[in-house]
């Protein structure tokens, strides 16, 4: 267990590091001159070219600008954004806020009810079972931004219980501009995780392990709790993680939708404007709570699994 | 067959027979339709898709005119009849290329095992570290937006999915002892992968690519709808969202709604077509 | 013999399969006395496990069953609820593949005491007997074990936890169904040892379901013999080898190798298995029989009593004494 | 014993920290049968699985018909001439044929792979085979899923017959079936044997079985023979006491289950 622990730690070193590099390099060697791509295609005076160079230093070899950025990076300066003239780290810090908020309000919506309807529908077979079905293969396929929409015309718009667009400010009245968009970005994960969850408490139903406690005559709300229920975890649990992390960029997609100022919506803006230093800001913070994310995932599932001493989860 | 065997094939079928196979041919009838329209699509337009009248601005229904104009005045079914192409074949692209490359690695890994297997896998760990929609959104950043850096992007970032559920399955189907017969009877592992190996596990690789189209529909939509994929004016479901969206706003949301619902049918088509092709494996 | 405590009696079963009712047992009837035990034996097809698994009331939904099962004088097949519960806390069943049937993610201790906790047995008392109920099964560091999670053991060990949390239960009747298949050999000897011997001590009553007509031989009173879901012969275990009255049990054993001598050549039966459901009308067996006449492919004999024991062949009279396995050799 | 057709010195085979199979010798005369008895983890499966090439011993050689095979094959021509002089037969008749392929198909890929003949050559041989092994056109045109355990055996064993080698491996080749089914496969490959004198290694958990189709035997045991002979002379008078242990476990007639106390077998699996 201690082993697998530091394996899976090592190799979150390892996915950060790649990944930092992947971002870096990726926008680096962007087509064209890196002046012309920082200073997100504006005409600069000659002298903040001159700085800009400076600042880069992009006369060096390419892996000591590389060094040198994760060093500025892991201190927390992740440079200046030259489309908002700020501190790529505090706009960052600005926004992250709403985002997390955002992301944690959607998880709460799939862990409660995509866990729930998928236990009540592998428990239940027939008519529960058939709406739960329907209901799920709808919403598996609706796009996040098609739910904004929807949920906007019909909420916002026409019944006017909700805000459109915008964040809000404390607790109550973000929460109120949060529900939407949260609903939007949980709808079709929280379809997945609900057909996951059913078939799993399906498939653990029909184990001959719980034969046997059937056969040793346990009254049945023990043989799901202890043993259909306790089983099906591991794979619930981690398909709603890897689901709810997915929402991570999903994020960008419903941020844009609903008009909210966050992480996500901030990279699509930064990209459009080919403001590079803050994409690859953002583009960091994000697959870093994505990598640590799956680190915790398969921590628990560790946890969950006694099985589990060397390698990663099963597919 | 053994009593358990019987009693899992007993379970099995009654849970097949709950739905008979209609639905699978309704949804290959919806996906066939939606390929021709992506064919054919601006040759069955009744209007010019980007013909603007003002005057039209979110007019409703009129003869000649069945879905009523969008924000600039456009045939709204004409811009849907349009956009199919793009909608389509975006999807189908990301498909191709992430199966390719998906099935390569996975056969490769399964085949091979040892170093090569946990070198691939360490390559997808990596790969899997970037959601689809971050790593499209940073293809556009670099290449400029366009739905063909979208379209690379979620290859790439589909490829890990692809080869965790295909090399597991080609592992199972690389321990048969049929296989090992093939070996001993000394064919090569390129012949004895592609007429033994991959058709077994062929099923699965059809119902993945049918899941992974309705996935790279909704990705790409999306990145349209985020402007970084697509570029209006021309028709795309993922950017009729988008620009509908003004109109939503002020009341009038049918071209985001439209759009939006030609999205979901066709996913939900090629969902449920999925899900039947890879119960039938089983 | 006193009062059967397991009486079964015209039991048949149809299950679903494929949208069309298929038979798996179709005619089944035997009896087992309080203490004694009674080997079924078989092919795949023949029933034996879902003979066992109709008596234990765990076939898969959709089953339709006829004919009666009575433990004690109950209805066995009347049972719901609670009762059913109780039913089954007095029929224990060891199962064929105990990796697939002991909860991995659990602890030894955990299903070994999860009955007794629920009999309202306290924690420290059940874990004492737990540790003592695997010392009976020859496991000595008990404590360790309930620690321990089931793939942390081998298939030979957990066998015998498997026997041990049956045994804990306090049962009447132990259900074994193939115990000791996928088992090694020497392990085997062991584990049937064990079932054998704590059987004697307990006065347990059990249904041995094999495939291995001598090792039911070995461990039970009787032995029935079961062909395409019904059940041809039911003898004394002695007697049952040295001079079957059936054909089939006869062909059983002289198709099996000998470890003790070199046969020139085995004697195979003809054709293939035929499972309940592709029988053909009349005997099952007539197809592959070397004793075969043109009236058995007409119509089933009843398993009717003869030499002390029963058997369901339409020519056993004129075929007893000449079944015993030297004479089907070269056949 | 004339010059073996199939000779092994030294086998071993590592896994890790693991040694499956240490040290061990064997010789197989031309039209022999050799068995290899052993419990699971006796190391007898790896061993068949190096004499036909799926696994590469860490040390000792195999030769068969004079030619060493200890290392992977080099190119085409050599990999084929291997399989021409070796063949296996697997336990599971359930994993050891391609569902998608008919008996019939199976055996045109061995006849393609292997000969020159044309389409109605292999036709007739495949006939041929199917014929030897008692599979009719019927059941040779069928999918693998409509044949029972045993036809599919059958065709197992006409495959590996299809490349005409001199030796075939027979790894647990009937354990996985009935008793009746059973009998009709091993006296199957006693009249193979004497029609086409192919050579047999087989292995297998089960005395009895050994008894009826080998010649001579070797017992293995954590992955070294510890005893060898002629079979009736092994399994009539052993010496070691472990094949002795064996022996008294086999069920028979008259047997009593016995216990020996404590459990030898170890915790982990």
């Amino acid at each position: 267990m201690v082993a697998f622990v530091l394996r899976r730690l090592a190799l979150l070193v390892v996915a950060l590091l790649v990944s930092s590099f992947v971002i870096f390099a990726g926008l680096q060697l962007a087509p064209g001159d890196p002046l012309a791509a920082l200073s997100g295609g504006r005409s600069l005076p000659p002298e903040a070219l001159e700085a800009l160079r400076a600042q880069y230093r992009l006369d060096d070899p390419f892996l000591v600008q590389y060094g040198n950025w994760l060093v500025h990076a892991v201190q927390g300066d992740l440079g200046q954004s030259i489309a908002q003239r700020h501190d790529v780290a505090t706009i960052i810090g600005e926004r992250i806020g709403v985002t997390a908020q955002l992301v944690a309000l959607a998880a709460v919506i799939i862990l409660v009810a995509g866990v729930g309807l998928g236990v009540l529908a592998g428990l239940r077979r027939g008519p529960v079972d058939a709406a739960v079905l329907v209901v799920t293969t709808l919403l598996a396929a609706i796009p996040s931004f098609v739910a904004a929409i929807v949920l906007m015309s019909v909420f916002a718009v026409q019944l006017g219980w909700f805000p459109a667009v915008g964040a809000g400010d404390g607790f109550a009245d973000r929460l109120h501009h949060l529900v939407l968009p949260a609903i939007a970005l949980a709808a079709s994960a929280l379809a997945i995780v609900a057909r996951v969850t059913r078939a799993s408490v399906r498939e653990e139903l029909e184990r001959e392990h719980v034969e046997t406690a059937v056969s040793r005559g346990l009254p049945r709300r023990l043989v799901l709790r202890r043993h259909v229920l306790r089983n099906a975890a591991i794979p619930i649990a981690t398909v709603s993680g890897i689901t709810i992390l997915s929402l991570i960029a999903l994020s960008a997609v419903v941020e844009r939708a609903f008009g909210i100022n966050g992480l996500g919506a901030t990279l699509v803006q930064a990209a459009a404007a080919k403001d590079l230093a803050l994409v690859q800001g953002i583009s960091l913070v994000l697959v870093a709570a994505f990598v640590v994310g799956n680190t915790l995932v398969d921590l628990v599932y560790a946890v969950l699994d006694p099985r589990v001493t060397v390698g990663s989860r099963a597919a | 067959m053994s009593a358990d065997a019987v009693v899992r094939t007993a379970r099995s079928r009654r849970a097949r027979l709950a739905a008979g196979d209609v639905v699978a041919w309704i949804c290959g009838g919806i996906i066939a339709l939606a390929v021709l329209v992506a064919i054919l699509g601006p040759l069955l337009a009744p209007h010019d898709p980007n013909a603007a009248d003002l005057n039209d601005q979110f007019v409703g229904p009129v003869a000649g005119h069945p879905l009523g104009f969008d924000a600039q005045g456009r045939d709204l079914l004409s811009r849907l009849l349009a956009g199919a192409r793009t909608s389509m074949l975006g999807p189908t692209a990301v498909v191709v290329l992430a199966m390719a490359a998906g099935v390569l690695a996975a056969v490769t890994a399964a085949w091979r095992g040892g170093w090569v297997d946990a070198a691939l896998g360490t390559v997808m760990d990596v790969l899997f570290s970037f959601p689809g929609i971050l790593l499209a959104i940073l293809a556009s950043a670099v290449f400029g937006p366009s739905l063909w850096a979208a379209v690379i992007a979620l290859s790439i970032a589909y490829t890990p999915y692809v080869a965790r559920v295909l090399r597991s399955a080609a592992v199972r189907e690389r321990a048969q002892e049929y296989i090992a017969a093939a070996e001993v009877q000394g064919a090569s592992a390129v012949a004895i992968c592609a007429r033994h190996l991959v058709p077994n596990v062929a099923p699965l690789i059809v119902a993945q690519a049918t899941l992974l189209f309705g996935y790279a529909m909704v990705d790409l939509a999306a990145i349209s709808f985020l402007g970084l994929g697509v570029q209006p004016p021309q028709a795309d479901w993922g950017v009729m969202v988008s620009t509908g969206k003004a109109g939503v706003l002020q009341g009038y949301p049918a071209e985001s709604l439209a759009a939006g619902l030609c999205i979901v049918v066709v996913v939900v088509a090629v969902n449920l077509l999925g899900e039947r092709l890879g119960e039938r494996r089983r | 013999m006193s009062a059967p405590l397991l009486e079964v009696a015209d039991l048949a079963v149809t299950l679903p399969v494929e949208g069309e009712r298929r038979t798996v047992l179709h005619d089944v009837s035997l009896a087992i006395g309080p203490g004694e035990a009674l080997g079924l034996v078989g092919e795949s097809g023949s029933g034996k496990s879902m003979t066992a698994r109709a008596v234990a009331r765990l076939l898969p939904g959709g089953a339709a069953v006829t004919g009666s099962i009575r433990f004690d004088g109950t209805d066995v097949t009347a049972l719901r609820g609670g009762e059913l519960r109780a039913y089954r806390r007095s029929v224990a069943m060891v199962f064929q593949d105990p990796r697939a049937h002991v909860n991995p993610v659990r602890r030894i201790g955990d299903f070994l005491t999860e009955g007794l906790r629920l009999r309202g047995v306290a924690r420290a008392e059940a874990a004492r007997r737990a540790v003592a109920a695997l010392a009976d099964v020859g496991i000595p560091d008990g404590e360790r074990r309930l620690r321990q999670y089931p793939h942390e053991l081998s298939g030979g060990l957990l066998q015998r936890v498997m026997i041990a949390a049956a045994l804990l239960a306090e049962p009447r009747l132990v259900l074994a169904d193939e115990p000791t298949t996928a088992l090694d050999v020497t392990t085997q000897s062991e584990v049937m040892a064990i079932i054998d011997e704590l059987r004697r001590e307990r006065g347990l009553a059990l249904l041995f379901i094999t495939h291995d007509l001598d090792l039911a031989a070995a461990v039970c009173d009787r032995i029935a013999v079961m062909y395409a879901g019904a059940i041809v012969e039911e003898r004394a275990a002695a007697v049952l080898h040295d001079d079957p009255l059936h054909p089939y049990s006869a062909a059983l054993a002289a198709a099996r190798p000998a470890v003790d001598r070199t046969l020139p050549r085995l004697a195979a039966v003809r054709g293939r298995l035929v499972s309940a459901f592709e029988a053909p009308a009349g005997c099952a067996f007539a197809p592959r029989c070397a004793h075969a006449q043109d009236r058995c492919a007409a119509e089933l004999p009843p398993l009717r009593p003869l030499d002390g024991g029963a058997v369901r062949c339409a020519r056993a009279e004129e075929l007893r004494g000449r079944l015993a396995p030297q004479e089907v050799a070269g056949g | 014993m004339a010059e073996p057709v199939l000779e092994a010195r030294g086998l071993r085979k590592v896994y890790g920290d693991h040694v499956a199979v240490d040290g061990v010798d064997l010789a197989l005369a031309p039209g022999g049968s050799l068995g290899i008895v052993g419990e699971s983890g006796s190391g007898k499966t790896t061993v068949a699985r190096m004499i036909v090439g799926l696994t590469r011993p860490t040390a000792g050689t195999i030769a068969v018909c004079g030619r060493d095979r200890s290392q992977p094959a080099r190119g085409t021509a050599e990999r084929r001439r291997r399989a021409r002089e070796v063949q296996i037969v697997f336990q599971n008749p359930y994993a050891s044929l391609d569902p998608r392929r008919s008996p019939a198909d199976a055996l045109d890929e061995v006849l393609r792979l292997h000969t020159d003949a044309g389409a109605d050559e292999r036709r007739a041989r495949i006939a041929e085979l199917g014929e030897l092994v008692g599979l009719d056109e019927r059941m040779l045109r069928a999918r693998p899923r409509a044949l029972s355990g045993g036809q599919r055996q059958r065709v197992a064993i006409a495959r590996a017959l299809a490349a005409q080698p001199r030796v075939i491996v027979l790894d647990e080749a009937v354990a996985a079936l009935d008793v009746s089914i059973q009998a009709q496969i091993l006296n199957l490959l006693a009249d193979v044997r004497a029609r086409i004198g192919v050579a047999y290694v087989f292995i297998s958990h089960d005395l009895a079985v050994v008894r009826q189709i080998a010649d001579e035997t070797l017992v293995m045991q954590r992955g070294r023979v510890v005893e060898r002979g002629p079979t009736e002379q092994v399994l009539d008078d052993p010496r070691d006491p472990y094949t002795r242990l064996l022996r008294a476990s086999v069920p028979g007639p008259g047997w009593r289950p016995v216990r020996r106390g404590a459990p030898t077998t170890g915790g982990a699996t």
